[in-house]
C-alpha cells in the first residue's frame, strides 16, 4: 500500500473542502473524506496482516524512500509498524467521529473542515513518518490549525487558551528541534560519512553515551508536553476545555498521542541508553501526573476541565509505560494511546452534545439527564466507565497491561510508582462517579431539560463508531496486543541490547 | 466430554439477553424484557444443574478426587511468555457448586421480580443489567485465570453498580451505588496489587498453574516469592492478603463493610440475588479458589480468620439496632459472610484439617438460599407497606400468609434451629473453630445467639407486634393494595426458596465438595451442637419477650444499654469515620491543594514566564528611547565592548 | 626638533583645537566656521603631507562645498546668534566618558600595533597620475568606482531635488 | 620626525572629538558637522598610511577621494531631509524628534 | 575587454540603463501619467528579472574590483525579484504619488549599489556599493513628504548611516593600514590577528551588524520602518537586508577566513542578542509597520546564527533563508502596503475582524507570519530549520536551545495578528472590503506560491547548496 496516500487524501479533502460552497456540501465532502480515511486505514490494518502473516518480518512495513534535500540527508522517509497502524486507526476513527460530531457548525464552516482535514494528514504523517525531519515537521504542523480551531470556533476564555496551548505546544516542539538536532550531529559515519536524520538508520548506530544524556531530556520533555508530562501539562485543560467539540476530540484523541508516540519512537527507540538512565524520572513524574491528576480531576466542576484533568491523568499511564521500560510496558502504553484517544474522544463527544442541548457543562448544574435524553448520557456513562476502567472497554485492558509490565521492573521505586498508578484508578472512579452520578443521575435540576432532544443521527453515528473501537479493544484486546507488541519488542530490544549503565 | 460444549452456553445466555435488551430494549422490547430473560435463565439453570449433577455424579470424579477440568481456554491478551489473561473455564466442586446457586437464585429473582417490579419504568434495562449481572458472577465463578476473574470481579461490581442506582432519580440510591463501587473498587486495588504480586512471582496468571508453583514449596517459584520480602514481610503474604482485601471489599468485611448496609437503595429482589447470595460471597469464593495457597501462609489466614470473625460479631450487634428491615439484612448477611470467611480462615489444606473449608462453602450453599429468601420476603413485605422502616409494620402475618411462613422457615434457618439448613453448615464451622482457635469459636458461638436474637427481632417486628403509628392500619394497607400479597410469580419463588431452605442441609456436602476433592466423613456431634442451639432459642426467646407485641421494653433496655446502643446503632460510627477521611482529608487534604497548586502554581509557572517575559520587555523598552543620540551612544557602547571581548578572547 | 615636525604640531594643534570648539560652542554659525577652520587645517595637514591634489579637493568640496551647503541650510532653519540648548547633561558625561575611553583605547591599540616608522620607499601623488589611473580600466585602474560615484552623485541629488524642493503643501500633517 | 603614530593620533583624537560632537550637539545640522570631523579623520588615517607604509599604489589616496565624494552626496542629503524635517517640525533639535519611540 | 564587461555586468547595467530611461521620460517633454509610469516601469522590471537569468558567467574584472559567480548573479536574482514584488506592492501607493520617476532612480540606484556590494572584491567597491546603497535609502524614507513620520525616520536614518559609515570607514582604513591592501583576495595573507586587526574587524562588523540591524546596532531600525512609507520599509526590511546579509556572509567567510576564531563568538553573542531583543520588543508593539520591524530584527538575528555556522551549509542557509524571507515578509508587508494605501492604517487593532472584510489578505498576512515564524508547511520552516542545522554544525548546541526559545516568543506576537485578524471583533467598523489592484494582487500571489512551494522544491536549496562552495 502506497503510504503516501493517507497524506494526500486528508489534504485533497482540505482542498475540496476549500471549493466547496454551503455547509450542506462541506460537511458532505469532509464526511466522504473521512470514510474514507477510515476504510483506507482498515484496509492498511488487512494488507499490514497479509504482510505479517506472509511472513514479512522486517521492522517497517510498506516504506518508501526518496532524496528530499540532498545536503542535510533529509529523506522523505515512511513506513509503519504495528504500533502506527494502531495510531493511524486512532487517528482516522477520530477524525470521522470529528466531522460527525461537527456536522452542525454553520459559522465559517468552511474554514473549520479544511482546518480539521489539515490536521488530521498533520497526525497520519508524524505516525508514518520515518525521518525525523519529517516527523518534526509533521509534529509543528498541527499547532497552528489548533490555534485557530480554539481561538475562532472555541468557547469561554478560548483566546488565552488558544494562545497557550501554541505557545507551549511549541515549546515541546522547540525542544524537540534541539534534541533532533543534537542527535542528527551525534550520527557519525553512515555509508555515505554523512549525518542522518533517518530513524531506521540512527537505530543501527551508536549515539554516543554522552549525547544520549544530553538530548534525550529534551526529546522526551518536549515530546512529553504534547502528552502532557507534569509540570508542562497546563495546556491540557485550558485548551481542551475551550475548543470546540471536534477539536477537543482531536487535542485529546490525536494531538496527545503525538507526544507519546514521540517519546517511544524517537526518544526511547533512538537513545535507549539515556531512556534506562533517565527512566526513574519518567517514572517519577508519570506518578505524579497520575495521581495528581487524578486528584485535581476530583476537585473540577466543569465536565471538560474533568475529562482534561483525567486525560493528564491517563497520559500519565502511556509516559509511565515507556518509562518502565518493558516489553510489556510499552505495548501497555501504546495500547493506552489507543484506547485513551478513542476513550477521550468518546467523552468529549458526548460532553459536546450535552452542552449543545443545555448550554451548560457545570456539573452542578446537570442533573437527570438520563431520563430525558438517554442515549447521549448512556454515550457518556460508558465513556465514563471506559475512563475508570471498566473491564469490556478498552482503559481497563491498557491499563492492565501498563500494570503488568510495569510490575516487571522489580526496582523498588518502580513497584512504589505502579502501586500509586492502580491507586489512582480508584481516584478515577470517585471523580467519574461524581460526574455521571451529578450529570445524568438523580433528580432533573432544571425544567428546561425536559424539552431537550436526544442525539441526531450524525451524533449517533459518531458515539458508536468511537464506541465500536472501545469495545472492539475492550473484548478483543488479543488483536491489538499482537499488532503491538512486535513494535514493542523492536524497541525494547533495543533498549536491551544498550549496555545498562545504572 | 459434551459437558464442555454447551458449558460456554450458560453464561452466554445471560450474556445474549443482555446485549439485546440493552440495545434493543428501549424500543422494542420494553414489555417483554422480563419475559426473556426469565426464560433465557432458566435455561442456564438448567444446563447449570445438568453440567453440575454430570460433574458431581459422574465425569468429575476420578479415583475418588474431584478433578479440576479446564472446559475452555483462550488467550485473550498475552502480556509475556507464560503470563497471559486466558479466557478459560474452570470446572471443580466449588464452581459447580457456585453455578447452581447462581443461576438458581438468579432465576428466582428473575421470577420475584417478574411481579414485584410490574409497572416500573426501564425495565429492559433492569432485566438487562441483572442478565449482566448474572453473566458476570458465572464468568466470576467459572474463571480459570485469576486475571479472568479480576475482570467479571470488576464487572460484578459495575453490575451491581448500575442496580443499585437503578431508582437513579433518587439522590440516595445514586449516592449509594457510587459509594458500593467506590469501596469495593478501593479494595480491587488491593487484588489488583494482589494479582501483579502473585503473577509476578508464580510466572502465570493461570489459577492452577499459579496453585501449583506455589504450594509445590521447594520450587523455584515458592522460593522466589517466599523469599522476596518487604517490610519484613514476604512477598507470599503481601500478595495472598491484597488479594484477600480484594475479596474482603466485594464481601463487605469489617472494615471495608460500609457499602453493604447502603447498597439497600437498590430494588429488593436486586438485595436478594447481589447483596445477599452471590457477589458478596465472592470473596469467600476467592479465598476458598486460591484455598490451596492461602493455607500454606499462616499469616495470611489468621487475617483471613480475624477479619472473618470481627465482621461477624461487629455486623451482628448493629444488626440488633437497625429499624430499617433490609439494612438489618445487610448485616445479618455480612455477619453470615464473616461466618464463611473464618472458616475459611480456620482450615488448613487436606482432610480432616479442611473441615473448615468445607463447612464455609456448605454455609456459603444454605446461606444463599435462606438469605435471599430472607430478602425476597421482606421485598414482599415491602411491596405491601410500600416501606423500609420497621416501625411502618406490623401484624401483618394474616395479610401475608406465605410470606410469613417463609420468612419463619427462613429465620429459623439462619439461627441453626435443628434440621433446618443452617443449622447443619453452621455446626460444622463451629466445629472447624473449635479444634483450632477456641478464642473464634467463643466470638462465632456469642454471633450465632444474637443471629438469632436480632433475626426474630426482625420478624416479630414485621408480622407481629402491631404497630402503634395511625398510618397505614393494615386493612387501609389492603385496600391501598390492590396486588395484595402478589403475583404468583412472587409467591412461587418464596415457596421454592423456603423448600430449599428446609433441604440444603441434607445435602452430603463433604462428599463433594472438600479442599482437596477427596470425600470428608463428617457427623454431626449432638453434644456439641446444645451450645449453639440454646444460645439460639434464647435470642429467640429474648427477641419474643421484647418484640413480640408493642411495649416499652425495647426502648427501657436499650436505654439502658446507653453507648452501647447508640454506638451500634450509628453502626460504630465507622461511616463518619470513612467521611472524616474522604471529606476532610482526602477531598479538603489532597484534591482541592492538587487543584490549587495546578491553578496556581503550576500554571502559575506558565503564565509566570509569559509575565516575566513581559516584564522583561517592557524593562527594556528605554532602550528604544526614540532620541537618535542616544542609538549612536549604544553603537558606540556595542562596539567598545565587542572590541573588548574580541581582543580578550583572541589572547 | 625640526621644522616640519613644529609645523606638524602646530597643525595638529589647529586641526583638533578648532575641531573641539566647532563641537563645543554654543552658537550654531560660529561652529560651523570652526569646523572650517578645521577642515582648512586638515587641507593643511594634506599640504604638509605632500598630498597637495587631495589637499586641493579637501579646500575646494569641502571648504568651497559642504561648509558653505551647511551655512546656507543654517541660515534656512535658524536665527542666527541664537544660542543653541545645551546638551542633555547626563548624555554628555556619558559620551565624554565613551570618547576617552574610546580615544585612549584606540591609541592605545595603534600605538602597541608598532608601525614601522619612516618612508622607505619615495611616495608620489601627482595629479597627472591621479587622473591616469582615476579613468584607467586596467590594473591600477579607478574607472569603476568613479561611476558608481557618479551614479551615487546623480542619485543623491535627485534625491535632494525631491525632498528639499518647495513644494504646494497644504497643512503640515499632525499624525 | 614626525611618526606615523604621530599623525594616527591626530586623526584618532579628531575621529572622537567629531563622535563627542554627534553624542552630545542637539542640533541635527551640527550633528552633520561632527560626521564631517569623523570621515576627515579617516581621511587623514588612509592618506598617512598611503604615504608612510604604502607607497607603491595610490589606493589610499584614491579612497580619500571616494570619501570626500560621497561626504558630499551624503551631505546634500542629508541637509535636504533636515530641511523637509524643518518644514514639518519647525525644529531641527534632535530631541523634538522622537515622537516614534519603544 | 567590453563584452566582458556586458557580461559580467550585465545585471548592473541592466540597472543603469533602466535608470537612464526613467531619467529621460523624466526630462522629456511628454507627461506621462503615473499609471501608465507605473505599468512601463513594472515591465521594465520584469524583463530585468527574467534577464538575470540568463547567460550565467564568472568572472573578475577591474582588478578584483568586480567579480562575479553562479551565488553573485543567484544572489542579484533574488533582490530583483524582490524588487519587483515591491514595485508591484507599492502600486497603489505610487500611483497618487507625485515623484514616480524619481523614487524609481533612487531605488534601482540602491539596488546597484547592492549589486555592487554583492560582487565586490575590494574594500573601497564594496564601501561605495555600501554608500550608493544607502545614501539614496534615506531619501526615500522621506518620500512620504508631508508626513512627521517619514522626516523624523529619514532623518535618524541618514544621520545614523553617517555615523555607523564613518566608523565602518575607520575600520577599514586601520584594516588597509595594517595590510596594506584592499583587495579582498589579498586581504587574508595579511591578516595576524594584531589588537588593531581585531579592531578593524570589529568596526566593520558594527557596519554590517548596523545594515542587518543587529543588535546593539538596530536602533534605527524600528523608528525607520514605521517612519517610512510601506514599500521603503519593506524594502529596507528585505532586499537592503538580504543584500548586506549575502556580503556580510561572504566577507566574513573569505576576507576574515583567518580570523574566525575572532568572529564567531561576535556573530555567536550578536545573533543571540539580536534574536532576543527583537522578540521583546516586538512583543509590545500596537503599531503593525513596527511589529514588522522588530521582527525582522529578530530574523536577522537567526541570519546571524546561520552565518555563525561558518559553512557551505551556513552560506547556503542563509541565501536560501533570505529568498524564503522575502517572500515571507513581502507577504506581510504587501498586506499592510495594501492597507496603509488604501485606508491608512497602521496599528494592529484596526485590523480586528480583518478576516471577515478580506478573507483573502487575512490568510496571506496569516500565512506570510507563519513562514516568519518557521511554521510548516511553510518556507519558512524549512528555512529556520536550515539555518540553526548550519548553526549548529560546529556543535555549539546552546544556541538552537536559544533560537528554539526565540522561536516561541516569536510566535506569540505572530499569532497576536493572527487572532486580531481572525478571532478578535472589532466594536466599531473593521476594514471595509478592499479591492486590490492587479499588481499587489499578483505580488501577494507570487509570495503565497513562494512560501507555500519553496519548502517542497528542494532543488532550489540543492542549487544554491551546489553554488556556495568557498
Amino acid at each position: 500500500m502506497n503510504l503516501s496516500l493517507l497524506i494526500v487524501w486528508p489534504l485533497l479533502t482540505a482542498l475540496a473542502v476549500l471549493c466547496c460552497k454551503g455547509l450542506k456540501q462541506v460537511r458532505t465532502v469532509s464526511f466522504g473524506g473521512a470514510v474514507i480515511q477510515l476504510l483506507l486505514a482498515f484496509f492498511l490494518l488487512m494488507v499490514y496482516w497479509q504482510e505479517r502473516t506472509a511472513g514479512n518480518a522486517a521492522e517497517m512495513l510498506f516504506q518508501a524512500d526518496s532524496t528530499l534535500y540532498a545536503s542535510f540527508n533529509i529523506h522523505y522517509h515512511i513506513g509503519v509498524d504495528g504500533i502506527a497502524v494502531a495510531m493511524i486507526l486512532l487517528t482516522a476513527f477520530v477524525v470521522l467521529a470529528g466531522v460527525l460530531v461537527s456536522w452542525d457548525t454553520d459559522t465559517m464552516s468552511k474554514e473549520f473542515f479544511f482546518l480539521l482535514s489539515f490536521l488530521s494528514a498533520g497526525a497520519y504523517g508524524f505516525f508514518i513518518s520515518l525521518d525525523l525531519f519529517m516527523l518534526f515537521f509533521f509534529l509543528e504542523l498541527a499547532v497552528i490549525p489548533k490555534f485557530l480551531l480554539i481561538g475562532i470556533w472555541g468557547s469561554g476564555k478560548k483566546e488565552y487558551s488558544a494562545m497557550k496551548l501554541a505557545l507551549m505546544l511549541m515549546a515541546g516542539s522547540s525542544l524537540v528541534f534541539t534534541g533532533l538536532v543534537g542527535l542528527y550531529f551525534n550520527t557519525g559515519a553512515t555509508a555515505d560519512g554523512a549525518h542522518s536524520f533517518d530513524l531506521l538508520q540512527i537505530a543501527q548506530m551508536h549515539i554516543p553515551l554522552k549525547a544520549q544524556l544530553l538530548f534525550f531530556p529534551f526529546v522526551f520533555v518536549g515530546f512529553g508536553i504534547f502528552t502532557a508530562l507534569f509540570p508542562f501539562h497546563t495546556w491540557v485543560p485550558d485548551g481542551h476545555s475551550s475548543a470546540p467539540t471536534a477539536a477537543s476530540m482531536f487535542l485529546a484523541g490525536i494531538s496527545m498521542k503525538l507526544g507519546g508516540y514521540g517519546c517511544l519512537r524517537v526518544a526511547t527507540y533512538l537513545m535507549p541508553e539515556a531512556a534506562q538512565v533517565y527512566s526513574p524520572y519518567i517514572i517519577v513524574l508519570a506518578t505524579i501526573a497520575i495521581i495528581y491528576g487524578a486528584f485535581a480531576t476530583m476537585m473540577q466542576q466543569d465536565l471538560k476541565y474533568i475529562n482534561a484533568y483525567s486525560s493528564v491523568s491517563h497520559c500519565g499511564f502511556v509516559l509511565l509505560g515507556i518509562g518502565m521500560l518493558t516489553k510489556t510496558s510499552i505495548t501497555g502504553a501504546v495500547m493506552q494511546m489507543v484506547s485513551h484517544g478513542l476513550m477521550t474522544a468518546l467523552f468529549f463527544a458526548a460532553i459536546g452534545m450535552l452542552y449543545s442541548r443545555t448550554h451548560t457543562r457545570m456539573v452542578n448544574k446537570l442533573g437527570g439527564l438520563l431520563k430525558i435524553i438517554p442515549f447521549i448520557s448512556t454515550v457518556f456513562v460508558l465513556a465514563g466507565l471506559c475512563s475508570l476502567g471498566l473491564p469490556g472497554l478498552s482503559g481497563f485492558v491498557a491499563e492492565m497491561t501498563v500494570f503488568m509490565g510495569a510490575w516487571q521492573n522489580p526496582d523498588r521505586l518502580y513497584r512504589l510508582a505502579t502501586v500509586l498508578a492502580c491507586a489512582s484508578i480508584v481516584v478515577t472512579a470517585v471523580y467519574i462517579l461524581r460526574a455521571v452520578g451529578q450529570t445524568v443521575m438523580g433528580p432533573v435540576t432544571d425544567s428546561h431539560y425536559n424539552n431537550l432532544s436526544d442525539a441526531k443521527w450524525n451524533e449517533r453515528l459518531a458515539a458508536v463508531l468511537l464506541l465500536v473501537g472501545i469495545v472492539a479493544i475492550g473484548v478483543a484486546p488479543f488483536w491489538l496486543n499482537k499488532l503491538v507488541t512486535p513494535g514493542a519488542a523492536i524497541i525494547m530490544e533495543q533498549v536491551n541490547k544498550a549496555v545498562t549503565i545504572k | 466430554m459434551p459437558m464442555q460444549s454447551y458449558i460456554l452456553l450458560i453464561p452466554l445466555m445471560p450474556l445474549a439477553v443482555f446485549l439485546v435488551l440493552g440495545l434493543f430494549g428501549r424500543k422494542k422490547l420494553a414489555a417483554s424484557a422480563g419475559v426473556i430473560s426469565t426464560v433465557a435463565l432458566l435455561l442456564s439453570a438448567v444446563l447449570a444443574i445438568i453440567t453440575a449433577g454430570d460433574y458431581f455424579f459422574s465425569t468429575g470424579k476420578v479415583n475418588g478426587v474431584y478433578q479440576h477440568i479446564i472446559a475452555f481456554k483462550y488467550t485473550w491478551l498475552q502480556f509475556s511468555p507464560g503470563v497471559a489473561i486466558d479466557m478459560g473455564f474452570l470446572i471443580d466442586p466449588i464452581s459447580m457448586m457456585m453455578i447452581v446457586i447462581v443461576t438458581f437464585v438468579s432465576l428466582m429473582v428473575h421470577l420475584f421480580s417478574l411481579g414485584y417490579m410490574k409497572g416500573e419504568g426501564r425495565l429492559h434495562a433492569y432485566y438487562a443489567f441483572l442478565s449482566l449481572f448474572t453473566f458476570s458472577m458465572l464468568g466470576l465463578v467459572l474463571s480459570s485465570n485469576i486475571f479472568q476473574l479480576y475482570i467479571f470481579w470488576e464487572l460484578v461490581g459495575v453490575s451491581s453498580y448500575l442496580l443499585i442506582g437503578f431508582y437513579f432519580d433518587k439522590p440516595a440510591a445514586v449516592a449509594a451505588s457510587k459509594k458500593a463501587f467506590i469501596v469495593t473498587r478501593f479494595a480491587d486495588l488491593g487484588f489488583l496489587v494482589g494479582i501483579l504480586v502473585l503473577a509476578f512471582n508464580a510466572e502465570t496468571l493461570d489459577i492452577g498453574m499459579l496453585i501449583e508453583r506455589l504450594t509445590n514449596l521447594q520450587s523455584s517459584w515458592s522460593l522466589a516469592i517466599t523469599g522476596a520480602s518487604f517490610m519484613g514481610i514476604s512477598a507470599l503474604t503481601w500478595g495472598l492478603v491484597l488479594v484477600f482485601a480484594g475479596g474482603a471489599g466485594k464481601s463487605a468485611m469489617f472494615p471495608l463493610h460500609i457499602w453493604l448496609p447502603d447498597a439497600m437503595e437498590g430494588p429488593t429482589p436486586v438485595s436478594a440475588l447481589i447483596h445477599a447470595a452471590t457477589m458478596v460471597v465472592a470473596g469467600v469464593y476467592l479465598v476458598a479458589r486460591l484455598f490451596p495457597v492461602f493455607s500454606t501462609d499462616a499469616t495470611a489466614m489468621d487475617i483471613v480468620a480475624y477479619v472473618g470473625a470481627s465482621s461477624a460479631l461487629i455486623a451482628a450487634i448493629i444488626a440488633c439496632t437497625q429499624t430499617d428491615i433490609k439494612r438489618v439484612l445487610a448485616y445479618s448477611t455480612m455477619s453470615q459472610i464473616g461466618y464463611m470467611m473464618f472458616a475459611l480462615g480456620v482450615s488448613k489444606y487436606g482432610g480432616e484439617q479442611g473441615l473448615g473449608y468445607m463447612a464455609s462453602m456448605f454455609h456459603l450453599f444454605t446461606h444463599a438460599f435462606f438469605k435471599s429468601l430472607l430478602f425476597l420476603g421482606a421485598g414482599a413485605v415491602i411491596h405491601m407497606v410500600h416501606s423500609n422502616e420497621m416501625k411502618n409494620m406490623g401484624g401483618l402475618r394474616k395479610l401475608m400468609p406465605v410470606t410469613h411462613t417463609c420468612f419463619l422457615i427462613a429465620c429459623l434457618a439462619i439461627s441453626g434451629i435443628p434440621l433446618l439448613s443452617g443449622f447443619f453448615s453452621k455446626e460444622e464451622i463451629l466445629t472447624a473453630a473449635w479444634h483450632s482457635n477456641k478464642f473464634i469459636y467463643g466470638v462465632a458461638l456469642f454471633t450465632s445467639g444474637l443471629t438469632a436474637f436480632y433475626m426474630f427481632r426482625l420478624y416479630f417486628s414485621i408480622f407481629w407486634n402491631k404497630q402503634n403509628n395511625p398510618s397505614p392500619e393494615p386493612d387501609e394497607v389492603k385496600a391501598h393494595n390492590t396486588h395484595g400479597e402478589g403475583t404468583l410469580s412472587m409467591k412461587l419463588p418464596l415457596v421454592i426458596l423456603a423448600g430449599m431452605s428446609v433441604l440444603a442441609g441434607f445435602v452430603p456436602f463433604s462428599a463433594y465438595i472438600t479442599s482437596d476433592g477427596q470425600p470428608l466423613e463428617t457427623h454431626i456431634d449432638l453434644v456439641f451442637s446444645i451450645a449453639p442451639v440454646v444460645l439460639a432459642l434464647t435470642g429467640i426467646a429474648l427477641a419474643a419477650y421484647l418484640f413480640r407485641y408493642k411495649n416499652e421494653r425495647p426502648e427501657k433496655y436499650s436505654g439502658q444499654l446507653g453507648g452501647l446502643y447508640k454506638a451500634a446503632y450509628s453502626k460504630f460510627y465507622i461511616d463518619e469515620l470513612y467521611v472524616f477521611i474522604t471529606k476532610k482529608i482526602i477531598f479538603n487534604g489532597i484534591g482541592k491543594p492538587a487543584a490549587w497548586i495546578d491553578k496556581n502554581i503550576v500554571d502559575g509557572l506558565m503564565n509566570g514566564a509569559a509575565a516575566a517575559t513581559a516584564t522583561v520587555a517592557s524593562a527594556i523598552k528605554g532602550i528604544q528611547s526614540g532620541k537618535i543620540q542616544n542609538y549612536a551612544l549604544y553603537f558606540f557602547a556595542g562596539i567598545a565592548g565587542l572590541t573588548v571581548m574580541v581582543i580578550y578572547l583572541w589572547n | 626638533m625640526t621644522a616640519a615636525q613644529i609645523i606638524f604640531y602646530i597643525i595638529a594643534a589647529f586641526i583638533l583645537g578648532t575641531a573641539i570648539l566647532a563641537v563645543t560652542t554654543r552658537k550654531i554659525f560660529r561652529g560651523a566656521i570652526w569646523l572650517l577652520f578645521s577642515l582648512m587645517g586638515i587641507a593643511g595637514l594634506y599640504f604638509w603631507l605632500e598630498v597637495t591634489f587631495i589637499a586641493a579637493v579637501q579646500v575646494i568640496v569641502y571648504v568651497g562645498g559642504i561648509v558653505v551647503l551647511i551655512i546656507f541650510s543654517i541660515f534656512l532653519t535658524q536665527k542666527s546668534g541664537k544660542e543653541m540648548p545645551k546638551p542633555v547633561g547626563s548624555r554628555s558625561v556619558f559620551a565624554l566618558l565613551a570618547v576617552l575611553f574610546g580615544f585612549a583605547f584606540t591609541s592605545l591599540l595603534i600605538y602597541k600595533n608598532g608601525f614601522a616608522a619612516g618612508n622607505a620607499k619615495p611616495f608620489s601623488a601627482d595629479v597627472a597620475d591621479i587622473g591616469t589611473q582615476m579613468l584607467s580600466t586596467t590594473e591600477h585602474g579607478y574607472v569603476l568606482p568613479f561611476e558608481v560615484v557618479s551614479m551615487l552623485l546623480l542619485a543623491a541629488m535627485v534625491g535632494c531635488i525631491v525632498i528639499a524642493m518647495k513644494e504646494e503643501r497644504q497643512v503640515v500633517s499632525s499624525e | 620626525m614626525i611618526s606615523l603614530t604621530d599623525i594616527l593620533f591626530v586623526s584618532t583624537a579628531l575621529f572622537f572629538i567629531g563622535m563627542y560632537g554627534l553624542f552630545t550637539r542637539r542640533n541635527i545640522i551640527t550633528m552633520l558637522m561632527a560626521v564631517e570631523l569623523i570621515l576627515n579623520s579617516v581621511n587623514i588615517n588612509f592618506v598617512a598610511f598611503n604615504k608612510y607604509l604604502y607607497p607603491e599604489k595610490l589606493d589610499g589616496v584614491f579612497f580619500t577621494l571616494f570619501i570626500i565624494a560621497i561626504a558630499a552626496a551624503e551631505a546634500a542629503v542629508a541637509i535636504a531631509i533636515i530641511i523637509n524635517l524643518y518644514r514639518s517640525h519647525q525644529s531641527i533639535d534632535a530631541e523634538d524628534a522622537g515622537e516614534m519611540k519603544f | 575587454m567590453l563584452n566582458q564587461f556586458l557580461l559580467l555586468a550585465r545585471q548592473e547595467l541592466a540597472l543603469a540603463l533602466i535608470i537612464f530611461i526613467l531619467l529621460f521620460i523624466k526630462v522629456g517633454t511628454r507627461e506621462w501619467a503615473n499609471i501608465s509610469l507605473l505599468h512601463l516601469i513594472n515591465s521594465l522590471l520584469l524583463v530585468n528579472l527574467a534577464a538575470g537569468f540568463f547567460f550565467p558567467a564568472e568572472g573578475v574584472l577591474f582588478n578584483e574590483m568586480f567579480l562575479t559567480g553562479k551565488l553573485a548573479v543567484l544572489e542579484k536574482n533574488i533582490l530583483n525579484l524582490g524588487t519587483l514584488i515591491i514595485s508591484w506592492q507599492a502600486y497603489d501607493w505610487l500611483k497618487q504619488h507625485g515623484h514616480v520617476v524619481e523614487f524609481y532612480v533612487l531605488l534601482l540606484s540602491t539596488l546597484m549599489g547592492m549589486f555592487f556590494m554583492i560582487s565586490s572584491g575590494n574594500l573601497l567597491m564594496f564601501y561605495l556599493g555600501l554608500e550608493l546603497a544607502s545614501i539614496p535609502l534615506a531619501a526615500m524614507a522621506n518620500f512620504d513628504l508631508h508626513k512627521r513620520k517619514s522626516s523624523e525616520a529619514a532623518m535618524k536614518f541618514v544621520i545614523s548611516a553617517a555615523f555607523s559609515s564613518g566608523l565602518l570607514l575607520f575600520g577599514i582604513s586601520m584594516l588597509y593600514g595594517t595590510t596594506g591592501t584592499l583587495i579582498f583576495s589579498e586581504l587574508p595573507a595579511h591578516l595576524t590577528g594584531s589588537p588593531l586587526q581585531l579592531f578593524a574587524l570589529v568596526l566593520l562588523v558594527g557596519g554590517f551588524a548596523f545594515k542587518i540591524s543587529a543588535v546593539p546596532f538596530h536602533l534605527w531600525t524600528a523608528d525607520v520602518y514605521e517612519g517610512a512609507p510601506v514599500t521603503v520599509t519593506a524594502y529596507l526590511s528585505v532586499i537592503s537586508k538580504g543584500a548586506s546579509v549575502f556580503v556580510f556572509a561572504a566577507v566574513l567567510y573569505t576576507v576574515f577566513k583567518p580570523l574566525a576564531a575572532a568572529w564567531y563568538p561576535v556573530i555567536f553573542l550578536l545573533g543571540i542578542l539580536t534574536m532576543f531583543t527583537g522578540n521583546l520588543f516586538a512583543l509590545r508593539q500596537n503599531n503593525i509597520k513596527r511589529l514588522l520591524a522588530f521582527s525582522s530584527i529578530a530574523q536577522a538575528g537567526f541570519m546571524l546564527v546561520g552565518i555563525s555556522g561558518s559553512s557551505q551549509a551556513g552560506m547556503a542557509s542563509v541565501v536560501y533563508f533570505v529568498l524564503v524571507y522575502i517572500f515571507s515578509n513581502l507577504g506581510a508587508f504587501g498586506v499592510v502596503a495594501v492597507v496603509s494605501a488604501l485606508t491608512g492604517k497602521e496599528n494592529i487593532a484596526d485590523y480586528k475582524g480583518f478576516y471577515k472584510t478580506n478573507p483573502m489578505l487575512a490568510w496571506v498576512m496569516a500565512v506570510s507570519l507563519f513562514s516568519l515564524a518557521g511554521i510548516p508547511p511553510a518556507a519558512g520552516f524549512f528555512g529556520k530549520f536550515f539555518l540553526l542545522i548550519a548553526g549548529a554544525g560546529k556543535g555549539n548546541y546552546t544556541i538552537i536551545v536559544i533560537a528554539a526559545l526565540n522561536m516561541i516568543v516569536s510566535l506569540y506576537y505572530y499569532l497576536k495578528v493572527v487572532k486580531t485578524m481572525f478571532i478578535d471583533r472589532h466594536e466599531q467598523e473593521p476594514i471595509e472590503t478592499l479591492t486590490i489592484h492587479t499588481y499587489p494582487k499578483l505580488a501577494l500571489l507570487v509570495c503565497m506560491a513562494g512560501i507555500i512551494l519553496l519548502g517542497f522544491v528542494s532543488a532550489v536549496y540543492e542549487y544554491i547548496f551546489s553554488i556556495s562552495a568557498g
